[in-house]
């Protein structure tokens, strides 16, 4: 065991499996002798040579398109997205070809990559450093869409999206990098070595997909939530003093239904938190969800706390950020509703 | 050439030749000499810069070969390369005709292109990763893939192996160094360039070799894939098929009034080639070259292989809408398979008799082939694939939400079987 | 008045648009001498001239890229993508740039572009010219979504998104070209000119966006659909002899909330309905509009009706599509629930 | 030059020096001549292909001017430019040192590269559109901007004309033909060829400049701006600033040791000049040359400006985590305000005590602009701006559903208000 926090648990989780595996390689923007503007890939590059984690052009879809090219032919290379704002040029590469090789081709050639991107806001990076466009993976059939909220889990998961046959898209919280953000940008900044999450072991686990974790075990509502928001929904949770399970989901597609289901049933109410813009966001398919398999168990209008529905404003960022105010605002209407 | 606006500043290019013109190709040289000469492969690529403006050529259009090219291959050989791309332009003839009567949904022809995926598939080791366009089935047929197991695919049948998920001739046979086609254009170009990358990676003498037509060269992949390779000396070879027409169209639009597309690869500092696409031995000797240069180290090298569309883009065209209708009968550069075969009977390694006899031999293959696929089904009949196979290898296991979609299809499929 | 396809009503807006207005022009992949392998652009550039109606390279990124600097310099491009699921290569144009120039420059520069691109499946072509990828822009700010479904509607609205001084996109589709499609392929084809909206007017007209159109009138239930499932939706009733509301949204973003909501408050039981794959579709956003502000109202869980899970596979493709009989089951269910 | 990696048969490229090396540029060849020569504006591209190879100089290290391609500008214009420069060096060390400290969020500086976007601002016509990068702010200093109106941006203030949406540094200024700088490279490429060909349409005669930094070659839209403005002979000017860094990426990872970023525009027929970006007189020269031709309608140049980052990427950066520390200082075409400035002194134009009254009067233009710009607010301060107007200009009106959510936030808001 040791002390990481999320910066060192995802590099852990490359180093561990570049050590196993002599097919995993590491590539993206800066990501070589520099270990990326982050550090995540700090040092991987003199621990395992220069072949194994190397610069990029800048050119996201050319990374998503060797990323392919390479995992068709047998590695599982791990592509870093400096940021996921710059996820788009490799839209194509990822949406059309990565998460479709297998189908087309019906099993004959599969992807088996990962791609690391940061996403979220909070750093005062203005509307091209703060996306959070997982609903524009979530849509795509063939594509895994994954998104831890601390180290231990970073690290965990990350090692199982190595691990898997098919494509993953590992989506990293920037704002969680160096420790939990409660929503007040204000606060003394708190980080992992504080944190039970910030014990994370040196070697080799999996946190597998499509199983939620329960942050908090409670009667009164459900909140579902994931990324940055999980921390904001606790700090609202533990200020209102209200008794609520809270869902980490991690996992977005495939997603851990049963769990959500399961919990709402017994609550009745239900929150769900993201920081991305609201219309056709990722909530709404967990709004849709619920509504399915849990209508006649709502004694509420379901909630939903997100961004709003503009790009992120730079000087505006704290009035962007759906911070525990607006959190709590939703808590009351559903208990009350 | 173009014909220039009267209306507008904006510059917008034509071709030279609309409906109703008389095609006049006379424009197009058809080089006297053979040159350019051939460097060796490991040249310093700036050799090559004046290569991407020329046209390598290694036969006459009467028959002779020629010149520093010529890759020296047996008589065998030269009559298997006559072969495939006999069997090639006889298969797309009769899956044209099974398109019309209904029996697939879609076809696309590589009429007068032949030389190129079957030359290519022949210069490459078997290892050699291709990735094709959809107008390569030359490939496949030079590797020896059973041609039923084509018609199975075109026909969408139960022999398919790919169970119907993809388009008549989005073919993916890895068995036979065939990747998987995308309908999205452009987009294995940088996926091959990776592949050649991993080969490097692994140690093997492996190679990729990608294909574009010259349409498609305008996308970011194919830019992609010139940088990466550069930048990372990827073992591979970029091929431009330049058959004049993406659609409707004509090359210009694609930028080639300005250069020609090999001619691309200079400014990346890579390796270029242009060669006579409608020449089988100069098509065999570029890729040869560019093949050497990949294994040892030298990096990609980008061939324009210049030819003609001869015929439609696909089931769905009609090139009599954008362009004169003999506009393929009189391109300068000849028809590929008339040219081999003028080259064989010239060296006396070819007759009528033998032609006749493997005319007659491709038909009983082609027609043989056929009736086995279409008894395994077509879209006139039942496919024989099972509807429920659609939720297979979304992923590698069907996930729990897809599990759940299945069951609710084979009760709503059940019911439909009913109210049917 | 005239009788018009839809191919002949979506020419009629763009040449209306070309001899009013100067600055209006169109381009795309084969639209120009040939007119579009759908015909859309037949004759314009014969009427029109060489260079206002033109030929582009085979790059969707390409053409977004220069309809965005075109709009931003004064002039109003139609740009036209061959087929909706090759839209990606331009996505990051669209998302990054189109959709947010507005906002990044605080309205000193403006895009205001349309971009027409074929939607939706029943032609047999397989995973790459039947996919619906309404749902990955209607997440994007700034960018409005509109998909008429008949030729009165298809040229109204196109000519609103001409004039519209912010970018649109306008999704036609493909298999209501010819004529309304009621979700049964093995009937004889049926064409506008027998239908009361292939009457066009000749000249200029409006339809507004962010207004549904109702389609059938009735109590029972409210069926939320668009595009060609508008008219399996109203088969499937006619059919069942069930009394619904049928809103044809046409605006997707902006939506016609009001009209939604008064609809189901009224009926209390609402089916949605796409041809998109369900998992983040457009139907979650609309599912959790409805729940949002019809909760109380809500007699039975909201049914979705959509695309499955995956890709469009093409021998498939009756098997895909979310047909007459899945829409009747889901309204029986609604009905009982 | 680049270490040959020993571990794998796959090249990954590697700059010369590392922190801790020596850095030592003596095979970068600083030209003896002046070469090459200057053709005419409108002759064929080809003609232009060994100047993407070359280097356009006009300025000696010693301050001499020489050679074909001098623009013989008055000294009351190089003075202006000189004056431009050091405004551009003055206000990139002021806003460094206000962002650490606190002030504003972010700065990017374009120490060192000064010459490139005043002498490419006062080449120009004022109605020439610029699609320029984030290292550039020198384009508005020497076209007229308000020196506090750009502060205001930089603070995010409620001077700030953009109101607080972007990033510090991404400017947008229509009035100073700036046009809204993206945070995503290279997209704007391709949409200042679009721009141009506006211009054509509309049968103007101004042209657009766009820029990109030699790493974001790589994207896709660079590929389509050369390859749009090639097929439609677009008005325009495609400039690449090679500053040899992409933040901690040497040009060799763009791809760059296999050619020259000019040579890229070769092989799409353009015109292409490669000039020294150190030398104000030379990229002077070489941006009229390619803004005549455009304006002639010979379509687009592409311009490689060779220069070299001094400082750090950005605020966030530090560069002595993979460069050796002096080595801006070692370039071998040295400072471009030196060397204008050692011209002006060669030519008695300019002299110590005019030197010093410029830098007072500068300095204080910078002191005065700030204190003014602060009063305004800052990062360390209330911004003063109103936080609901991001609710406005996501559309032209704002749609019903956004109107929701502003009231929403209003109610919200006042909440905050009243809990803190
Ligand atoms: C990304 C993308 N854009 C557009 C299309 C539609 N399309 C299919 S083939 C074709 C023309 C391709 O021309 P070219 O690259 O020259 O190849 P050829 O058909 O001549 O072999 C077009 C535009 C597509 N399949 N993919
Ligand atoms: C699409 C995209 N990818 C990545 C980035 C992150 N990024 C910002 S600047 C930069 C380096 C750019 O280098 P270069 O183009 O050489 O310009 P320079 O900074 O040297 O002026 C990178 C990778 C980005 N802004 N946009
Ligand atoms: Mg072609
Ligand atoms: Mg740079």
């Amino acid at each position: 065991m040791a002390r990481m926090n999320m910066i060192e648990a995802i590099r852990s989780a490359m180093d561990v499996k570049m050590s196993q595996d002599p097919d995993v390689l590491v590539f993206g923007e800066d990501v070589g002798f520099f270990g990326g503007v982050f550090r995540c890939t700090a040092g991987l590059q003199e621990t395992h040579g220069l072949h194994r984690c190397f610069d990029t052009p800048i050119s996201e879809g050319g990374i998503m398109g060797i990323a392919i090219g390479m995992a068709a032919a047998g590695l599982r290379p791990i592509a870093e997205i400096q940021f996921a704002d710059y996820i788009y040029p490799g839209y194509d590469q990822i949406a059309s070809e990565a998460a479709r090789l297998r189908y087309r081709s019906n099993g004959e050639f599969t992807a088996p990559l990962t791609i690391r991107t940061p996403v979220g806001g909070g750093i005062y990076g203005g509307q091209t450093h703060s996306q959070s466009p997982e609903a524009l993976f979530t849509h795509i059939s063939g594509l895994k869409t994954i998104i831890p909220s601390n180290p231990y889990d970073a690290k965990g998961l990350l090692i199982t999206a190595i691990e898997d046959n098919d494509p993953v898209l590992f989506l990293e919280p920037k704002r969680l990098y160096n420790g939990p953000f409660y929503g007040d940008p204000h606060a003394p900044a708190v980080n992992w070595s504080g944190h039970d999450l910030g014990e994370v072991p040196e070697g080799h686990y999996r946190v597998e997909f499509e199983k939620a974790r329960k942050i908090a075990d409670g009667d009164d509502l459900t909140i579902l939530t994931y990324g940055t928001m999980v921390w904001v929904a606790q700090a609202a949770v533990n200020d209102l003093e209200v008794s609520a399970d809270i869902l980490d989901l991690r996992s977005l597609l495939p997603l851990d239904l049963e769990s959500i289901a399961e919990s709402v049933k017994k609550t009745g109410r239900c929150v769900i938190l993201h920081e991305a813009t609201k219309t056709s966001g990722f909530g709404a398919e967990l709004m849709a969800q619920v509504q399915e398999h849990c209508f006649y168990s709502l004694e509420a209008p379901i909630e939903r706390v997100t961004g709003w529905d503009t790009p992120y404003p730079h000087a505006q960022e704290w009035a962007y950020f759906p911070g525990p105010i607006r959190v709590k605002t939703a808590i009351r209407k559903v208990l009350e509703g | 050439m173009s014909k220039k606006s009267n209306q507008s500043r904006l510059y917008v290019p034509e071709p030279p030749f609309r409906p109703g013109d008389k095609p006049d190709y006379s424009h197009i040289k058809v080089p006297a000499e053979m040159t350019p000469p051939r460097p060796d492969p490991m040249c310093d690529a700036h050799e090559t810069a004046a290569h991407a403006l020329g046209l390598i050529r290694v036969l006459r259009l009467t028959g002779e070969k020629e010149g520093p090219w010529d890759p020296n291959i047996n008589a065998d050989t030269l009559r298997a390369g006559l072969r495939f791309m006999m069997i090639n332009r006889a298969m797309d003839e009769r899956m044209f005709n099974m398109q019309r009567q209904g029996k697939l949904s879609f076809y696309m022809k590589s009429t007068g292109e032949e030389a190129i995926s079957v030359a290519m598939a022949m210069a490459l080791n078997d290892n050699d990763m291709i990735f094709p366009t959809y107008r390569q089935v030359g490939i496949l047929i030079a590797r020896g893939c059973p041609m039923q197991d084509m018609m199975c695919q075109l026909l969408s049948n139960k022999g398919d192996a790919l169970q119907g998920k993809s388009l008549p001739i989005l073919f993916s046979f890895k068995d036979y160094g065939f990747f998987s086609v995308s309908g999205n254009l452009g987009t294995q170009l940088i996926q091959g360039v990776g592949w050649g990358m991993a080969c490097a990676y692994k140690g093997t003498d492996d190679i990729a070799s990608v294909i574009t037509g010259e349409g498609a060269t305008a996308e970011g992949d194919f830019h992609y894939a010139l940088n990466f390779a550069s930048t990372y000396r990827a073992p591979c070879i970029i091929n431009v098929v330049n058959n004049q027409w993406a659609i409707s169209s004509f090359q210009g639009i694609a930028a080639g009034e300005g250069e020609t597309f090999a001619a691309r690869g200079t400014g990346y500092g890579l390796a270029t080639l242009r060669v006579d696409g409608n020449d089988f031995l100069a098509v065999y000797a570029a890729m040869q070259w560019a093949a050497e240069r990949a294994r040892r180290g030298g990096g990609a090298t980008v061939i324009e292989h210049f030819t003609y569309r001869k015929e439609g883009h696909s089931t769905s065209d009609d090139p009599t809408k954008y362009r004169p209708k003999n506009d393929g009968e009189v391109w300068p550069f000849g028809d590929p398979i008339e040219r081999l075969k003028a080259h064989l009977v010239k060296i006396k390694e070819w007759d009528d008799e033998r032609d006749e006899a493997l005319q007659k031999e491709i038909a009983d293959y082609i027609r043989s082939s056929y009736k086995a696929a279409e008894k395994l089904g077509s879209m006139a009949t039942e496919s024989g694939i099972a509807p429920e196979t659609m939720f297979e290898q979304v992923y590698e296991t069907i996930p729990s939400h897809l599990e759940a979609q299945r069951a609710e299809f084979m009760i709503e499929n059940a019911r439909k079987v009913g109210e049917e």
